[in-house]
């Protein structure tokens, strides 16, 4: 077992998958010469040019032409290079992809996965830092998975290019280089649809996904070595299908939730986890289901003490996690 | 524009084949008329139909090598689905929302037509969306090594699209066996070509993406196969892509919602009606023999009485059963 | 005053704003001649094609061309032709609409309103029956207005033409002509931004905006007659800015609270009013914040029995009315 | 392609003007080098510039009135705005993202220009979106009866984006006052145009859209500034757009994350240095007698010495007060 970034366990999982099945390829903007984050790194070479194609710049080509080949017997990884870029394929992802199988009555289907990094902390200024799961989590028929750990990019990936049905994998760009973990090199998946409890504890639930994971642990560290407050964090990892036993099982436990997320507060993805919460784990609540977030402003600003001021960190949640223990 | 004056066995059509072509434009007109009927009877909420199309639809259609080659037909297109297999019966389930439809099972409107079998590519209502599709097929199967070829259809309208442009540079890029064609009817719903387009003919634009662009007279069906022939043949011979601009005119409202009067004047109306492909692919039949009123009467009767029997079939059929809205939304295990 | 339905409500704000201001204009497919719902019917002739037009088949266009005219002292009215629709525009919207202001730090605003007609329960099938005002709702610099009533579309939809800020207005196009209401001639508007109790009651509060307040109000009647059950609905109107005091007041009184809309429950924006009352409202709750929205499936299918079957009616709100009563 | 040979004196430019088109070309050269410089230094996490377009951007925007045409320009654009009236602190105050900074107050990345008082529409990252927003000030500016002109400035990979084909379109359906300027470097970051379009130049794309397009050499200022010049004044004479492709070349990589030598040979890079637009602008006016060594060296020194004090000003500047991140969401009252 080697130790990866999470950047090279997205790289290898497309590796594995178009090593083990001939119809999968890579497709996107700079993707042959590896891409600018250099995830599909010596792809072109070892499969040549025509399993990792440069597209033209154009996003909405990208996702259309991926349906279509997927219709024709290919299983495209497509990559859209930030997640910012990925609103010109808006109407091809909503009323294609998502719908191609419920409209035709299950006769047609369209095994797609869409790679796009995203989200802040990266200096990226409003266009290469958004996140935009709270858009697709809201669609049927898209899956939408949301990435942080090396282990789970690799294991997760695998399974949206096997999955039948379009998957939206987002990357946190954050996390790509964050920190080393032990992958296994063998074929192993992680199943969409499954989160998964990153710390145990007993006093909080909280509930996040993507780089906050890593804020909230952080954070989890700090209350607990100086409030001895023990806080449960739990990875959603999907958030479409959502895996809501998962969290309504904690909340029955500790009584009390925090969801964290980086998005905008308002008609973020964790709105609608506060949101089940709320309703179907209500008898276990001792306590506000609290939401931690970034203001409504686009996300983020690139100036430094600006983008510090808007994203979500660990004192923030830290913060959080203090009030609604005292509460 | 081009257009065929040349004897019919010029294009190496038989001459069963050329009263086939007839008897799916008649059989196309009779499906679109009956379809309107229905839904001012009240008993579908909504028709479009292709009539005055013919000639494009069944004269593109008709290139193909159907179950094979790929279709990707937009919402006019009653004379492609007749053309590449699907039946009249297929076509009345689907307009009246039958659980048994094969296109959507009631999910999709109506003419929005898709058959597995038939590679009919299942459509959506956003105009153009379909053209990358259609460029997706094509690119799949020239990866793929294999000598198919896709058809994809779309109204004047569609061509300001930017999916349009993306499908068509996609497609010049990767010279892919692909085939765009486009039935200009002058308008998109109320808004004449002149507000959409400042060219004469759209199909100057293919040279800006590295193929031939060619437009053709979309009321005379076998100019319009003429051109669809060589497209596909230059297609299957991997020399890239073609647009055909078939320039033809709706000879019904948009839909069974719109009311034309309100932008199309009667006259206009009344000089296209006189250029009907039905009636004009006939004169042109008996001008060269092949067609007699006897056998035109023989044909009508023969698609009255298929649309018809689709008709008492659909209607008859159940509505889908209520819960099967949940389905589908994903992949199904295998015995769900 | 006359009566007039929410469809003619609509139409004389245009005119009356077309009227009062010469930077006014309306722009979108088949305006010229009326448009498909007939909203822009004769403002061509009453004001000339110049400032009724008709555009190419192009939302990307219609709104990134708009956007450029509202820079150079135009007041731009565009319309999308459905709801459905929007999703090319999508990048226009969100990337730049929406932060044109923000990103030049105040130095250029973007006053345009652009219209869309949505909802189902019409037989429109998948693609003429979205919902789509989650999409929106959660993009920071975005005004989102849902209107559901003859008086509030007129007066609203004058003040979005009046805000110096990009405003989706969207009309729902099963209340176009589901009934007449006195509506004033004279000039008035309705503030974006503020909710209306449109029904007074004690025991649950319903949060609710679009088609699904008639269906609501319908419902209130039912329990109240049938089960003495005393239902406060609340029309939310806009859903960003959002107007929250309004309906946490309610609950504060009532201590239950049913939120009703029509769009997908995963992530429509009645999660974001739940999440708020489960947080903000927490300690005024008697019982689970309750949400009522159509299922995870494209809304809607087209056949009669399946549209019936996905779409929220006011006897599945009566239904969720009783059970929470009974909590 | 068009190339200017003949004297200056043909252009209508006086001298000094001559002069000045170089110092533009040369201060905005000095300016994207000193920021790139910045980056490596630690000083700020990103840099984009335009060294190797000077001509095509400076001879382009040459040919505007400033302040009274619309300038929408995209994040290459350094020569461009330094051409209609930012000077090089504005372009140090947002390259370091100081309060401060006209263009976003340290909201937007390095070279997202904007000015309300010159007409510099602010610029967001996504491609292509921008041609749009100049349709739609020229589309006021026609409506309104303004004799305004827009200039937009794109790429050759912008080109690919559905807004190009949409702009395009709007503007030729309206004959619009608009010139569209593709600065065709040959690359996408990473991808050669090859992979980007099937045609040798993207100017013909505009026959499609019933106006003029043409290509020209990118290098050559006078050559671009002449099309500019014939584009800018059919605009205001109210013919109609114009599409200028000027091909030229970037010197450096795509931006300060981009390692360029993964996709081009160096000796390509060396070819495109000795066609260096600055140099070849020099010989031209040494060569006319209107240049000199001091004169030239002289430029030199006032440019550096700009950027200096620019940078001087800049580095000093304070950040923005954190808070402010929250404000301009929406208009904000007066007093606010
Ligand atoms: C993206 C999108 N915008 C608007 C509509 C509404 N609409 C349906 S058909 C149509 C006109 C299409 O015209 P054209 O492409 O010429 O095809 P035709 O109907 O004339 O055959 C419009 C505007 C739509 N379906 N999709
Ligand atoms: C919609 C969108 N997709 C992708 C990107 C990422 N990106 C930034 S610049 C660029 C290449 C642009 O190439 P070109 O238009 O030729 O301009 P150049 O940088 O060469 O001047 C890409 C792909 C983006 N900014 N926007
Ligand atoms: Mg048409
Ligand atoms: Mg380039």
């Amino acid at each position: 077992m080697a130790e990866k970034t999470m950047l090279e366990a997205v790289h290898d999982a497309m590796f594995d998958e178009m090593k083990r099945d001939p119809r999968v390829l890579v497709m996107g903007e700079d993707v042959g010469g590896g891409g600018v984050f250099r995830a599909t790194q010596g792809l072109s070479e070892e499969f040549g040019p025509d399993r990792c194609i440069d597209t033209p710049l154009a996003e909405s080509a990208i996702v259309g032409v991926a349906i279509g080949a997927s219709l024709n017997g290919i299983i495209p990884v497509a990559e859209i290079q930030f997640a910012d870029f990925i609103h010109p394929a808006m109407d091809q992802i909503v009323s294609e992809a998502a719908r191609m199988r419920y409209r035709s009555n299950g006769g047609w289907g369209c095994p797609i996965t869409i790679r796009a990094p995203y989200g802040g902390g990266i200096h990226g200024g409003p266009y290469h830092s958004q996140s935009v799961e709270a858009i697709y989590g809201h669609v049927p028929g898209l899956k939408v998975v949301c990435v942080a750990t090396p282990y789970d990019a690799k294991g997760l990936l695998k399974s949206a290019i096997r999955d039948p049905d379009p998957v939206i994998f987002l990357e946190h760009k954050r996390a790509y280089r964050l920190y080393r973990q032990d992958v296994p090199e063998d074929d192993y998946t992680v199943p969409i649809g499954v989160a998964e409890v990153k710390r145990k504890g007993k006093d909080i639930t909280l509930v996040t996904y993507g780089m906050m994971l890593h804020h909230s642990l952080q954070a989890a560290e700090t209350v607990q070595a100086e409030d001895g407050v023990s806080v449960e964090v739990i990875d959603l990892r999907t958030i479409s299908p959502l895996d809501k036993q998962t969290f309504l099982k904690s909340v029955e436990k500790t009584g009390k939730a925090l969801v964290v997320y980086e998005d905008n507060l308002t008609g973020g993805f964790g709105a609608e986890v506060a949101a089940i919460i709320a309703q179907e784990g209500f008898e276990f609540l001792d306590g506000p289901v609290t939401r931690i977030a970034s203001p409504d402003v686009p996300i983020s600003p690139y100036a430094s003490v600006l983008e510090e001021f808007v994203l979500p960190n660990p004192e923030k949640i830290a913060k959080a996690i203090r009030e609604l223990a005292a509460y | 524009m081009v257009s065929v004056s040349e004897p019919p066995s010029e294009l190496g059509l038989s001459d069963d084949q050329l009263l086939d072509i007839l008897y799916k434009m008649m059989l196309a007109r009779a499906t679109g008329q009956r379809e309107r009927m229905l839904n001012r009877m009240g008993k579908a909420p909504f028709a479009v139909s292709g009539e005055g199309h013919e000639a494009t639809q069944v004269g593109t259609a008709y290139a193909l090598l159907p179950g094979k080659d790929w279709v990707v037909p937009y919402y006019r297109d009653i004379g492609v689905a007749l053309v590449v297999g699907q039946t009249v019966r297929d076509l009345m389930l689907e307009f009246l929302a039958r659980g048994e439809n094969v296109s959507s099972g009631g999910r999709n409107m109506p003419s929005h037509f898709s058959d597995p079998k038939l590679r009919i590519v299942s459509g959506s209502a956003p105009v153009g969306t379909q053209i990358l599709h259609a460029v997706g097929t094509a690119f799949a199967s020239k990866l793929r090594g294999l000598d198919e070829v896709s058809m994809v259809w779309f109204g004047d309208g569609a061509t300001s699209e930017g999916d349009c442009h993306e499908g068509m540079n996609f497609a010049g890029v990767h010279k892919l066996p692909v085939v765009f064609v486009c039935e200009h009817n002058q308008y998109a719903i109320s808004v004449h070509w002149t507000k959409q387009m400042a060219v004469e003919n759209v199909a100057v634009r293919a040279e800006g993406y590295g193929f031939p662009g060619v437009t053709v007279d979309g009321n005379d069906v076998l100019a319009v196969y003429r051109a669809a022939r060589e497209a596909v043949d230059r297609a299957r011979r991997g020399e890239g892509p073609t647009f055909i601009e078939a320039k033809t005119y709706r000879l019904v409202p948009h839909t069974s919602d719109d009311d034309d009067r309100r932008y199309r004047p009667r006259e206009e109306v009344e000089e296209w009606s006189k250029k009907d492909p039905i009636r004009r692919f006939q004169a042109y039949l008996e001008e060269h023999g092949l067609l007699d009123a006897k056998t035109r009467d023989k044909l009508a009767k023969k698609a009255a009485e298929e649309v018809d029997a689709a008709t008492d079939y659909a209607e008859k059929a159940p509505p889908p059963d209520p819960e099967t809205a949940l389905r589908h939304v994903f992949k199904e295990e295998e015995g769900e």
